[in-house]
């Protein structure tokens, strides 16, 4: 059970994370980040919620939408933020940029630009869990479209087939880029995928991050009795485009909006002052968190840019 | 030639169109091609023309689109498929290597595969390790491809038609810094065979042979050395494979200096096979070794001035060329 | 409906499968063949049954155990032979060998020897048939271990979401190699697996050429009315060891004689003898099989071997 | 050294077995390894010793294999993954060439991917273009992975030794015409470092640079050329990446001819890059030019005679000396 302070801390990294890429964002129009990013805008409940489930030392993998994924696991925002600017005191001394970031340490295994690629990696880190029978779970994040590629397929089917404790969150934001979910599936919901492999299969309210958390709870202590993987399937909608350049012609002003009007940080808010949670306390937690990112953005600003010695250092162990 | 200016991405399109007007066995296959355009906007506006039917969006999935596309060619269409970043081949290797580059061979002369796989390939955009890939070294390895890498608009559109009328799969190499370029483009019509290279600037002293982004850069290194008096040859290779010896054969013998370029890992890279057939076939001509300067040993680097340092700039080539003329 | 005639024709085709393996395997012994293969004795009902149900000029895709889907298809086993022993009058010109068979003219795609790498291949010359809306199916072949395959997955995923008009038939001979079904998936049934495409899907006795037959026509004219794929799972099993080199260590010697027990040979001949069929007429089927079969032989031992000059030109068209 | 004698396919198990027993992180992975052995047999007996808990058989799922290994590499494991052919090497390439080698650098040297992935290449069993394939150059031009493809079963012991006491993600080529070839091989442990080539037989006339396959055929060559009084000098190049330049250098510049020789398809192999090497380092060395033999180019026949033709064998090298020593 979620204590009062549980949730009050699942308010404050999803406000971090809302506000993590929104300066981003804003460093980016002003030219002071560089590359492209993809943004988690309105999707915070789902890495939130799931990562509220883990314990410290188990391990997620990322997507290239990955900021919120790092932030839920406890990631440092200044490294995060150093590694957007392609600083040396980045997550990976500005060699990996936003698609590259790992927090080995918090167990995050990794962000991957390649859409679909962490899966066989979480699959292959829980087979390295059950062989060290160290009781860790592994949580794995991907999207809707990483659902239709032959990564997800090989490793869904091998973690159950070998019965490891991963857990697979399907991050289903309506769309790969431009591509809706009703093109790209014949099913209903994807959450039906489970039905394939033999394992357990459950759509979630991805913008609920009680739901969320639930969920995931379940699947967490299922993967952690030995009794496999579980397929979530998250329903969420990011707000902004794709990536950084996207014309967003495949939808319209007023789904967005819809979307928008379910903001799963305006949910929970509203959900802790039921519990009887003044708006000043979560104001001042905000207040924080504004904060912490402006310092962030500071210590971006004034960190060294990595040399290539450093970066040629890198290449093999 | 008229002196119509387009974009090396216009120029694209407009060779997919001329000839998805003219064949109707042709059409377009890949992700976010669609409405979305193309991840670097080479589509746009085809789907408008062409349908849903002939521009067909896919779901993420690489291995289906190369490997669907080789089914489709072996029932007699023509697919030009996208594959949006050039690292993402890997995925549909197989079917690319396995499957469309050997079925003519293996299946005895029976079948046939004429396809195109187009992908955007190169650094300089900070997409870092995974956006950034140019592995065309491994596709130019293969028996039964071929591989092109045009370096301009006019290029571009020449040998897409050409590869799309192929009835051998070609994988279409475009740097993505490419893109935005401009050059002549005439309205009439115009095919550039496959497997010829072309002198792209005359010079006495030394030959640089190149191919994509390298082309541009070395052209501008050869207006630099001119006014120092150094005559470079510039050679845009653009075929792959094959490979047109002839044109760099006919050049050092005239220069007998060569400078190969080329911007993935150095290591292993096309241009060792071009250094190496140069150094063997023409021993006799060469004044100096053959030097090669490649791309550094790792990944690309997201830090953007990295990620310049590591490939061959205007002034690494000006730099080596003095070496090798000094 | 399939009249007599079609039946006694079913009969004919499975023995010569049979007969043809039986004496490719015997010659491989004497050291005439060369390489490998993979005998598909015990499933010649799967390919006569599935191939009955196409009109000649549907397509087929088939495997590394394809020559039961090659002869179903209507495949001439005097060239198929010749490719046995490397000729240059075999299928391939003596290129492709066993695992490289195609006869493009008989609508069959090919063989294959990268398990599941035809299944891309059907499913885009599917999407050819529909795009030339020339009203063709597309048969594809593939085993129980190719299910698991990345290629298996992007491709019955995009069958399902485009409607294509391709029948997914999954040999499932219950090993792939030495790796039974039961350690490789976590469903009871693999046509489990369709529910997470979308699509129908059914397990068939794949040894009863009967309800092979009418299980595919079932899909095909699904297909053909454009209503998109079905996923058959046919179960069978394969007699010989995997390839021309296993000790077959992973099954036991009943499990074998179990299933020899099932022939679907046996079956179909003995639903024809209830059908009023007299054995002196499948005698005399199987004597002209048999007669055929030496004639291929004969006609590929006294061919002449392909030139280097000859696979020169057959790199590229 | 011992005189035990001992196959390539046996030496590899006993370098699996003794690493295994010595690391508990140490495990198997791939398809068949358990009961059956693995496809030619290097596995067998193995998961008798070591359950199936550390010789695990998967499903056939390549890119699981491969990216299974990286993830169980990740969090401490040091999986030995095993791909039954290295054609099916490019169904996974992706995991291999854009995960487990550059995690390191662009995770900014914060995790390490120790992994070796084993798999048998190469033409002569007449197992035809899907099952004779030799990609080893795709990988050699991955920074971040280490690959080698040792000739005898003492170096395949002592590199396999090695690559999986590695940090590094290493691709281990096995040519299966070799697995049954019998060499010593010591009963006290012993390491080979990846990294160093090997002269394998002295000689001051022409130099034979190769590996695999083809150091067994340049030393039967040699021996014959012997005979006629031309000394040859063979240098086994075992590790492709690290490439040890060192030890060719140090013979180019006594014998001052080279030929490098290699299997796949001669334009854009290995061997092109060892050749632009030598051709651009050692050119005031060189007598002659560097001369490269390697396949015709096609994907292997199933016919045994022209399978055999294609690909550099004993009379070929021997040929082709005499050309370059006449
Ligand atoms: C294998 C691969 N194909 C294509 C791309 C290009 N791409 C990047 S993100 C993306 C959409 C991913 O969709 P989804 O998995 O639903 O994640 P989302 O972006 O919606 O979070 C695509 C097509 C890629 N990075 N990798
Ligand atoms: C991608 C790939 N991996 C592994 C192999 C080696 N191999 C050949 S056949 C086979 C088993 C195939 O099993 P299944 O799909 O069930 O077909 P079956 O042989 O049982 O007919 C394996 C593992 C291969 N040819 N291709
Ligand atoms: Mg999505
Ligand atoms: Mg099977």
């Amino acid at each position: 059970m979620l204590s009062l302070e549980d949730k009050l801390e699942m308010y404050r990294k999803m406000y971090l994370i809302r506000t993590f890429e929104e300066r981003a964002e804003e460093l980016y129009m002003e030219g002071k980040i560089w590359g492209t990013f993809h943004l988690y805008v309105g999707e915070e409940a789902v890495a939130v919620g799931a990562c509220s489930a883990l314990r410290p030392d188990d391990y997620i993998t990322s997507t290239h939408r990955g900021h919120g994924h790092c932030i839920a696991k406890g990631a440092d925002v200044n490294r995060m933020m150093a590694e957007l600017f392609a600083k040396d005191t980045g997550y990976s001394h500005g060699l990996g940029g936003s698609m590259h970031i790992a927090d080995v340490d918090k167990g995050n295994l990794g962000a991957t630009g390649i859409v679909g690629s962490g899966i066989p990696i979480a699959t292959g880190a829980a087979l390295g869990c059950k062989l060290q029978k160290n009781n860790k779970v592994v949580l794995c994040f991907f999207g809707d479209g990483a659902a239709n590629t032959g990564a997800f397929h090989e490793s869904v089917n091998m973690a159950a087939a070998f019965r490891l404790p991963v857990v697979f969150v399907c991050e289903n934001n309506m769309y790969a880029m431009s591509f809706s979910v009703k093109k790209a599936f014949a099913i209903a919901d994807i959450s039906e995928r489970a039905l394939g492999y033999g394992i357990p299969g459950a759509g979630v309210d991805g913008n609920n991050v009680l739901e969320m958390y639930e969920a995931t709870q379940v699947a967490v202590e299922r993967a952690r009795r030995g009794e496999g993987p579980t397929f979530l399937e998250a329903r969420t909608y990011r707000w902004k485009g794709h990536s950084k350049s996207d014309a967003q012609a495949y939808r319209t002003k007023e789904e967005v909006r819809e979307w928008k009007e379910k903001c799963p940080i305006k949910f929970l808010g509203g959900h802790l002052k039921e519990e009887g949670v003044k708006e000043a306390e979560l104001e001042s937690i905000r207040k924080k968190v504004e904060a912490e990112i402006e310092e962030a953005v500071e210590f971006a600003l004034k960190s060294p840019e990595p040399t290539l010695e450093e970066a040629r250092r890198m290449v093999y162990v | 030639m008229s002196d119509r200016e387009i974009t090396y991405a216009e120029a694209l399109r407009e060779a997919m169109r001329e000839e998805m007007r003219k064949d109707s066995r042709v059409f377009l296959f890949g992700e976010d091609i669609g409405i979305y355009g193309g991840a670097f906007g080479v589509t746009q506006g085809l789907i408008e023309e062409f349908g849903p039917e002939r521009v067909i969006d896919t779901p993420i999935s690489e291995i289906a689109i190369i490997g669907g596309a080789t089914g489709a060619a072996l029932v007699g269409m023509r697919p030009v498929a996208e594959i949006m970043f050039f690292d993402f081949m890997t995925i549909g290797s197989d079917q690319l290597v396995n499957q469309a580059a050997k079925i003519h061979f293996m299946f005895g002369g029976k079948a046939k595969v004429p396809m195109v796989v187009r992908s955007p390939a190169g650094s300089g955009t900070g997409a870092a390790g995974h956006h950034s890939g140019s592995l065309e070294s491994w596709f130019a390895h293969i028996p039964g491809l071929k591989v092109v890498a045009p370096s301009t608009p006019y290029d571009a559109k020449g040998l897409l038609k050409s590869a799309i009328r192929d009835d051998n799969p070609v994988v279409f190499v475009e740097h993505k810094l490419l893109y935005k370029t401009k050059g002549q483009v005439p309205e009439e019509e115009y095919y550039i065979p496959i497997g010829e290279a072309e002198v792209k600037r005359e010079g006495k002293e030394v030959t640089v042979v190149g191919y994509s982004i390298i082309v541009p850069r070395a052209l501008e290194a050869s207006q630099i050395l001119a006014r120092e008096g150094i005559e470079v040859e510039v050679i845009d290779i653009k075929s792959l494979r094959p490979l047109d010896t002839e044109t760099i054969a006919r050049s050092v013998k005239k220069t007998n200096r060569v400078l190969v370029g080329y911007e993935p890992p150095r290591f292993g890279g096309f241009g060792a096979e071009v250094a190496a057939w140069i150094a063997e076939e023409l021993f006799d001509y060469l004044d100096a070794p053959v030097v090669r300067l490649g791309g550094e040993e790792m990944p690309p680097p997201y830090n953007p001035n990295l990620e310049r340092k590591i490939v061959p700039q205007v002034e690494d080539i000006v730099r080596e060329i003095k070496k090798l003329v000094g």
